[in-house]
């Protein structure tokens, strides 16, 4: 029961952030110099065919009545036309959705396992030779750059060993596998020391806690103790920062998404705002907002599941 | 908010010295005295162009080479640390400090403050950080400072969340209740009482988010974000470069090394401070 | 498989003249004249021969038998619609090619006759510009917008396959296409639309791709190193130039202007930036539009002058702000031109917007400088003239506001002279005039930039921005 | 009693037993030896080392201590073994039970599971048949609806309760060897009577071998058969329990024996009556787990009445007692008092001002005048604090003093409460057991309270330093008038110190009244119970002896 009215209570919050948000983005767009019929009729379109233009789209009309128009809209389920592409902005996001997705995915099954083990091999001996080891390795990881990193790995795996594609999206579950891979590992390469960092720390807070000692001295192994007992204690804080990062890998993996000509939500974005497609700014911005309260919902349920203490 | 030095008690002890520790300092404190000294040490006008040198190698003349449009990449290497230290530390701090306050109210009294914090939470997450970075550049115009706006409007959620996951269990402990029955007000148990118990995992994550400002100026250069040239900043370097790496490697290498030492600095440090953290508790 | 940085937004002709729009017009439609890809000469499309009545003011086509996509005859009335449309509709992006006429009709199913305001010596070849591709009244009527958004029925080479937006189009050989054994080569054509110049030139070098354009002057050398790249620089009326704003201080200062023009090393910047690929400018049209002046000397590079001509304007320490794009090139320039304003005595800034503040700006006026580009789809200048230097053709002199009625009477009179001889000097005069008052500062003329897989035969981009995709075979 | 048999080799001999943290030395060079199936009380003052040298014959000393010496189990050497073995002795052949039950259960774990986890990995039986073994362990500890107590989590179980867990936790199996630091202390006479019978049976019938750690002598003369008393890190005495105790031949053994409560009285002053109760509950309830918890669906219905109509005055200057069984909600009232839970039902008024009405700077001096010392007392205090500073923060923060001044007088509030002066820059986790209870007594004195709940604070001391504190408390209330609510399971000391008495028992008050009437002529038959199981020490002893338990504390 509860756990029914936590979730229909998201998602009640969820129409209150997804009307703020419209606002404050539609706003902002709309702030930002630049006009989409400009962009759309090219450099040398005339001024005449411009005003044509914004008059069809209704972007002569005041700020406020064309907002009013895009909420009518948006209630009665339509989240609008790209003017760019003159296509409804829900099937560009469809379009686009899969490959940001399946990239997400990936990075998680990439950049997962490899936390876990580097943060357990850390603190299993903190100040050890493996964890100082470790430790480098991850600082390393975190100074290099993303885009810096993805331009040499397409370089160097792409074009000088031609192991993989360095573009698209590739057809079918193996070809998405390979064709993402180097984005989802130059992203996985950032993202491990991150979070390792963040699980470390915990882990190590959690080594001397009392309860620890106690489950050793049940008899439990180190292996035991680490899986059951100071992972499901450390854990929620990165888990949180999971949350957070997943969140803004949807929203914007744009630098891996723009290196390797990936065609997800982040390009969509990047485009749509550069030539001001205002709706399918609009229509993005609600996805991600969708995206991050079922994120936040995911990870506030697991935080529950896994603490019981913890009540929202 | 803060009514006793929170790290005094964090990080109680240096009676140990730490090599991690010492290597953080003597990298911090190089660029640091590099960055003061830059005027002094630089062979040449960071922004001086010379159309009849450009691209050229390393040379005894340029220790680093020139760069796209003739500039002496070592002075500007210098030069930029100036820019990168203090974005550094400029673009860290307020998310850190907004974030980690947000966290800590939100965790700790629950209810409606975390309902309104979250709800907030929800909508600057959501919020396509691009569109923000467009609109700020279109109405306050490009430049670093309203980068740094840009990043703290955004930046604080991480830690916002971080900081509220630690104190949603450190609440329940029985010395915060103690604390609340001794009668000590909210901001001081928070202050005093929960953060430094919750700082940890947080110290170690704004380490991190210190190399990653550091760098995403340059991946927001295309919508006018970061540093306006000429004005000489690593991340801007790299990514200018980068259209001339095949024929001048040395125009991306030399920022990225710096940028990779002093992030190297800064990752070390928050090493460090997490074992003095950790020690607090038992030395 | 060819890849561009522009993008791909609409495949209706009339729609756009945005560059990524105008490569594959090309490709979908037939115009009624078409140029030959080695010669550049104006040869019959869709029309099989035309003639000129005395006066230079009707045209009357005669077309051949040809068909639409869908197998439907391709008829004058299909042809008038599409002119009219892209003359009076309100949508219609670029009708400044069709600004002479005054009617377009189709006097019987394959006659179609334009009658012209006045004698216009450019109309045949601004008949065969990328927009004025003949579209299917039957398809629109019935399909509306529609028909464009999703598949068009096409009249050119190709038709299309599957378009994604904002990622590719796909495009299959036209069964129906009038040239008979055209495209030479059945395989569909990808055209790709990727931002990063990096990430271009690693997809060719990975042999992911067949086609990059735009590659970055500073890759050229190393593509020409590549076994199996063909590295090309092909002509095109591409001008580079900084553009400069007439409608405040300090450069609505004719002085200043001119010693911001002398301030700057033209020569230098060609041999710096393209490595010298580029040819330095000499006046504000493209250096292969017909009746370019080669001889006039242009602005000379005298930096002491220059310093001293400022100082006598009075506009010596003014703030001069100078529009930049985020990209390599556009940074590259803009910090050119600064350090060599400055050291005149301006104290020039740049600022970094995207491109939609870039028009945004610049059409309102708000800036004082910017380093740009722009091309001339056809080799006469009379389009060329209009976009530049007028200030009464709708384009506000490319947002310069420079304003000249002596240069205005003159752009109208080259159209209406049929003689080359004297439309050469007419548009001698005009370049002279407005590189004399620095309407812009020339830089440079580019060539295209284009790398090809070996294995493409036949393949080149034309100056007016054609793939000649139809002549193209591939090979091993 | 399986006895001294000699000739048998011993089960467990340890040798020169020495652990120092940095240069503090906590156990000096300690020798004794266990045989199979003995029992072996250690005694001592609090902070002599007694959980340390335990800890030592587990290996589990803080990543800061080293050990030096021999801790031989059947002849093997534990310090030398590798973790493997290790493994597989602990919990198999060696069991413990923590001094600090809350904090050495896993906040996230049912207690069922807790408490099979080591039955499933030692006996390699099913997780079924795990879980149902732990159920009938926490039966037989004393925990009531066990089937439905094993889905809780910890924080859920009141201190007496985990301390059950705890002790089922450490013979689910059936190890050659147990090791109990002071398993008793929470827990009532009742139930601790049951928890020793359990332990003698298990003795009797599987010959399990046990070091007890205790401050309870009456406790441990009723189950050892030998006895070794520690202080300051160093073995004083050690052999049979009869000679030690009645002929005991070092000082500090005479003074613990002496100092056996029952057999003082502290003269508290009578109160003056009829005066306006300071502090006055009527019909209090409490309930837990109303639909809160967010998965709680999964367990039935979680909702929970730790109290139920509870009425109880306290007259300015009076000692009320407290007593009753584990999880009867004596520190869910305690909590209550201080606003840590919110009732459900009632009132609570102090000096007729109703508590959960407060605010501002009244529940500011509401604060100051009413102070509690909790249970835990490890877990109430900050780790990251010394206990100088914890003792100095409600001074100064109070305003009651510059930091300078409260530093100071934390000094001497922990001087009072008998802590060396070398401990005052130590964090919780370096302290003994008794020794945080000790700060946790003085940080509340701090503020000079009017009303002081204290909630079992001498539970983890020894008899001469608890001596000490009751002496400072009897002292303080007639010096400040201090009011003084008292929980404790010890009848011994409530009736020796609180004027007056209630007996809680399921969230009820089963009986009330003068103390001294009510604990030696019990009306309700629960109280009966709890009197008739108190294990005293008795004057002169010949032999040890066993009490009968028959009756169940549930
Ligand atoms: N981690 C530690 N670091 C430093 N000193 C410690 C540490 N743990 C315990 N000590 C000290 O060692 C001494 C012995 O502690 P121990 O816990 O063995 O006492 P104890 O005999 O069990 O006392 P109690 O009856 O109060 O529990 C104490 O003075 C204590 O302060
Ligand atoms: N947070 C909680 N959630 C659910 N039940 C709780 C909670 N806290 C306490 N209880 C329950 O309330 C009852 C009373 O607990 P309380 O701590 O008051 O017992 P107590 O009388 O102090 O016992 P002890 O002598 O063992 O400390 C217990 O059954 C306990 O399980
Ligand atoms: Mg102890
Ligand atoms: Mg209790």
């Amino acid at each position: 029961m509860p756990l029914l009215q936590l979730i229909s209570r998201r998602l009640l919050q969820l129409i209150g952030v997804l009307a703020g948000i419209s606002l404050v983005t539609f706003l902002l767009v709309h702030m930002a110099p630049g006009d989409p019929a400009r962009l759309l009729a090219g450099e040398r379109a005339s001024a005449e065919s411009i005003a044509a233009i914004r008059a069809q789209y209704g972007l002569d009309l005041p700020l406020w009545r064309q907002f009013l128009t895009y909420i009518a809209n948006l209630v009665s389920g339509d989240i609008g036309l790209s003017l760019r592409f003159q296509r409804p902005v829900i099937q560009l996001i469809e379009q686009f959705m899969w490959p940001t997705l399946f990239l997400t995915g990936y990075v998680l099954c990439l950049a997962v396992p490899p936390t876990v083990a580097l943060a357990i091999l850390g603190a299993r001996r903190p100040g050890g030779i493996g964890d100082q080891i470790i430790r480098l390795v991850g600082i390393a990881g975190l100074t290099i750059p993303v885009f810096w990193l993805g331009i040499m790995m397409s370089r160097f795996f792409g074009v000088s060993l031609g192991w993989f594609p360095v573009s698209g999206y590739g057809t079918g579950f193996t070809g998405h596998l390979h064709h993402l891979f180097l984005p989802a590992v130059s992203t996985a390469i950032w993202l491990v020391p991150v979070l390792t960092q963040s699980l470390r720390a915990a882990l190590i807070e959690k080594t001397t806690a009392d309860f620890v000692t106690a489950a050793r001295a049940q008899g439990a192994t180190e292996r035991q103790i680490f899986w059951q007992t100071m992972l499901p204690n450390a854990v929620l804080p990165t888990l949180n920062l999971l949350g957070v990062m997943v969140a803004f890998m949807i929203g914007g993996a744009v630098i891996v998404e723009t290196v390797y000509a990936v065609p997800g939500l982040g390009t969509l974005m990047v485009n749509a705002l550069l030539g001001r497609d205002y709706y399918v700014v609009q229509g993005l911005t609600l996805v991600f907002a969708v995206s991050t309260v079922l994120i936040t919902l995911a990870v506030d349920l697991l935080t529950a599941f896994i603490d019981p203490r913890v009540r929202f | 908010m803060i009514d006793t030095p929170v790290l005094a008690q964090a990080m109680p002890s240096f009676r140990k010295p730490m090599p991690t520790m010492l290597v953080a300092l003597a990298i911090l404190g190089g660029w640091l005295a590099l960055a003061l000294a830059a005027p002094v040490i630089a062979p040449y006008d960071p922004d001086a162009i010379d159309i009849m040198n450009m691209l050229s190698p390393p040379s005894a003349l340029h220790w680093f080479g020139t760069d796209q449009v003739g500039r002496d990449v070592f002075s500007r290497v210098l030069f930029a640390s100036r820019v990168d230290l203090l974005l550094c530390v400029a673009g860290v701090l307020p998310p850190l400090l907004i974030g980690t306050t947000i966290g800590l109210l939100s965790g700790y009294f629950g209810g409606v403050v975390d309902n309104v914090f979250m709800r907030i939470y929800d909508l600057t997450v959501a919020f396509p950080f691009f569109v923000l970075v467009l609109a700020i550049v279109g109405v306050l115009g490009p430049g670093l400072l309203n980068f740094i706006l840009a990043l703290t409007l955004v930046g604080w959620v991480s830690y916002a969340r971080l900081v509220r996951a630690q104190v949603l269990t450190i609440r329940e402990s029985e010395y915060i209740q103690a604390a609340k029955c001794l009668g000590y007000r909210p901001v001081a148990i928070l202050g005093h009482h929960v953060l430094p118990n919750a700082i940890g995992p947080v110290i170690a994550y704004a380490v991190s988010d210190a190399v990653l400002v550091m760098l995403a100026g340059a991946s927001f250069g295309f919508l006018g974000m970061g540093a306006q040239p000429p004005l000489a900043e690593w991340g801007v370097m790299i990514a200018d470069g980068q259209a001339f790496v095949q024929q001048a490697w040395w125009i991306c290498l030399f920022p990225g090394l710096a940028a990779i030492s002093l992030g190297l600095g800064f990752a070390l440090l928050g090493d460090g401070l997490g074992q003095i953290q950790r020690r607090g508790v038992t030395a | 498989r060819v890849v561009s940085p522009f993008q791909t937004t609409t495949l209706d002709p009339m729609r756009s003249a945005a560059a990524g729009n105008i490569e594959t017009y090309g490709q979908l439609y037939s115009r009624l004249l078409r140029r030959d890809a080695e010669t550049g000469a104006l040869e019959p499309g869709l029309a099989e021969k035309w003639d000129i009545s005395p006066d230079g003011k009707t045209y009357t086509f005669h077309l051949r038998d040809a068909q639409f996509s869908d197998g439907s005859p391709i008829t004058a009335a299909d042809v008038a619609f599409s002119l009219e449309r892209i003359r009076t509709d309100k949508k219609s992006a670029y009708p400044a090619p069709l600004g002479a006429v005054e009617a377009v009709s189709a006097a019987d199913a394959k006659t179609v006759v334009v009658t012209l305001k006045s004698a216009f010596a450019p109309f045949l070849g601004n008949a065969e510009i990328w927009n004025m591709g003949i579209v299917s009244k039957a398809d629109v009527d019935k399909r509306g917008e529609e028909a464009f958004a999703s598949v068009p029925v096409t009249s050119g080479p190709y038709e299309v396959k599957q378009w994604k937006p904002n990622e590719k189009l796909v495009l299959e050989p036209n069964p129906h296409y009038w040239r008979k054994g055209y495209p030479k080569s059945d395989a569909t054509v990808e055209l790709i639309e990727i931002a990063s110049p990096e990430t271009r030139i690693a997809m060719l070098k990975a042999g992911e791709i067949d086609v990059v354009r735009a590659v970055p002057w500073a890759q050229v050398d190393d593509l020409k190193t590549v076994e199996t790249v063909d590295m090309r620089l092909e002509p095109s009326t591409t001008i580079y130039m900084t553009l400069l704003n007439h409608k405040r201080e300090p450069f609505s200062n004719l002085k200043a202007r001119q010693a911001a023009g002398m301030a700057i090393d033209n020569k230098a910047m060609a041999k710096a930036i393209t490595r010298g690929y580029a040819e330095p400018a000499n006046t504000t049209l493209p250096g292969s539009v017909d009746f370019h002046d080669k001889d006039y000397p242009g602005i000379s590079y005298e930096p002491a002058k220059a310093k001293e001509l400022l100082a006598e304007s009075g506009m010596a320490g003014r703030e001069v702000k100078i529009l930049a794009t985020a990209d390599a090139l556009s940074q590259q320039m803009a910090l050119l031109i600064q350090a060599q304003w400055q050291a005149i005595g301006l104290k020039p800034s740049i600022v970094n917007v995207d491109g939609g503040a870039w028009w945004d700006a610049t059409g309102k006026g708000d800036y004082d400088a910017a380093a740009n580009w722009w091309y001339n789809e056809t080799p006469d200048p009379d389009l060329a003239v209009r976009w530049a230097v007028c200030g009464t053709c709708g384009s506000n002199s490319y947002n310069t506001f420079y304003e000249n009625p002596k240069v205005d009477a003159l752009v109208e009179q080259g159209t209406r002279e049929a003689d080359p001889a004297k439309r050469a000097e007419i548009y001698k005069e005009i370049q002279r005039i407005t590189t004399e008052e620095v309407a812009q500062i020339p830089l440079y003329y580019a060539p295209n930039a284009v790398a090809y897989s070996r294995r493409l035969q036949g393949l080149r981009l034309t100056p007016s921005l054609q793939w000649t995709l139809e002549e193209t075979s591939i090979g091993q | 009693m399986t006895g001294l048999e000699n000739g048998k080799p011993p089960l467990l001999d340890v040798r020169d037993l020495s652990v120092t943290f940095g240069a503090f030395a906590a156990v000096k060079n300690v020798s004794f030896t266990l045989q199979p199936g003995e029992i072996l009380g250690i005694v001592g003052e609090s902070g002599s080392g007694k959980s340390v040298t335990c800890r030592a014959v587990m290996r589990l000393l803080a990543a800061g201590a080293s050990a030096q010496g021999s801790v031989a189990l059947d002849g093997r050497d534990l310090l030398a073994l590798g973790e493997d073995e290790l493994c597989a002795i602990r919990g198999r052949d060696i069991g413990m039970i923590f001094q600090n039950p809350a904090s050495h259960l896993d906040p996230l774990r049912r207690i069922g599971q807790q408490v099979a986890a080591p039955m499933i990995r030692h006996l390699g039986i099913s997780k079924r048949e795990g879980w149902q073994r732990a159920v009938r362990l926490l039966d037989d500890v004393g925990i009531r609806e066990p089937e439905k107590r094993a889905r809780s989590y910890p924080h859920e179980f009141s201190g007496g309760m985990k301390q059950r867990a705890m002790i089922a936790y450490a013979i689910g199996c059936q190890p050659k060897l147990l090791i109990a630091d002071e398993p008793t202390t929470a827990l009532d006479v009742t139930v601790q009577a049951r928890i020793l019978q359990l332990l003698k049976e298990l003795n009797r019938k599987t010959g399990l071998a046990m070091i007890l750690i205790s401050h309870d002598l009456g406790v441990v003369a009723d189950i050892c058969s030998r006895v070794v008393v520690m202080r300051g890190g160093e073995v004083v005495e050690q052999g049979p329990i009869d000679e030690v105790i009645n002929r005991p031949s070092h000082p500090y053994t005479k003074l613990l024996i002496d100092s056996q409560p029952g057999r003082r009285t502290y003269g508290t002053t009578a109160t003056a009556g009829g005066s306006a109760p300071l502090l006055d509950i009527a019909r209090l309830s409490v309930t837990f787990g109303a639909g809160r918890s967010l998965l709680g669906g999964i367990g039935g219905d979680h909702s929970f009445r730790a109290l139920d109509g509870i009425d109880l005055t306290i007259n300015a200057g009076e000692t009320v007692g407290i007593v009753g069984e584990s999880g009867s909600g004596k520190s869910t009232l305690a909590r209550s008092i201080v606003r840590l839970n919110t009732p459900s039902g009632g009132t609570i008024r102090v000096d007729g001002q109703d508590v959960g009405t407060l605010a501002g700077d009244a529940l500011t001096a509401f604060r100051r005048r009413v102070q509690m010392v909790f249970q835990n007392p490890y877990d109430s205090l900050n780790p990251r604090l010394t206990i100088a500073e914890a003792v100095a923060e409600p001074i100064w923060r109070h305003g009651l003093a510059d930091r300078q001044t409260a530093r100071k007088q934390a000094d001497a509030l922990l001087e009072t409460v008998e802590l060396p002066r070398s401990l005052r820059d130590r964090k919780p986790r370096q302290l003994s057991g008794g020794q945080c209870q000790r700060v946790g007594l003085a940080r509340a004195l701090a503020l000079k309270p009017q009303l002081l709940i204290a909630d079992e604070i001498t539970s983890a001391l020894d008899v001469t330093t608890q001596a000490q504190i009751l002496e400072l408390l009897v002292r303080l209330q007639r010096e400040r008038a201090l009011t003084l609510l008292y929980i404790s399971h010890d009848l011994s000391v409530v009736s020796s110190l609180c004027q007056r008495v209630y007996v809680f028992k399921a969230g009820r008050i089963v009986e009330q009244g003068v103390a001294s009437e009510v604990l030696t002529t019990p009306q309700n038959p629960y109280t009966q119970a709890l009197v008739a199981s108190l294990a005293r020490l008795p004057t002169e002893r010949t032999a040890p002896h066993s009490q009968s338990v028959s009756h169940h504390a549930t």
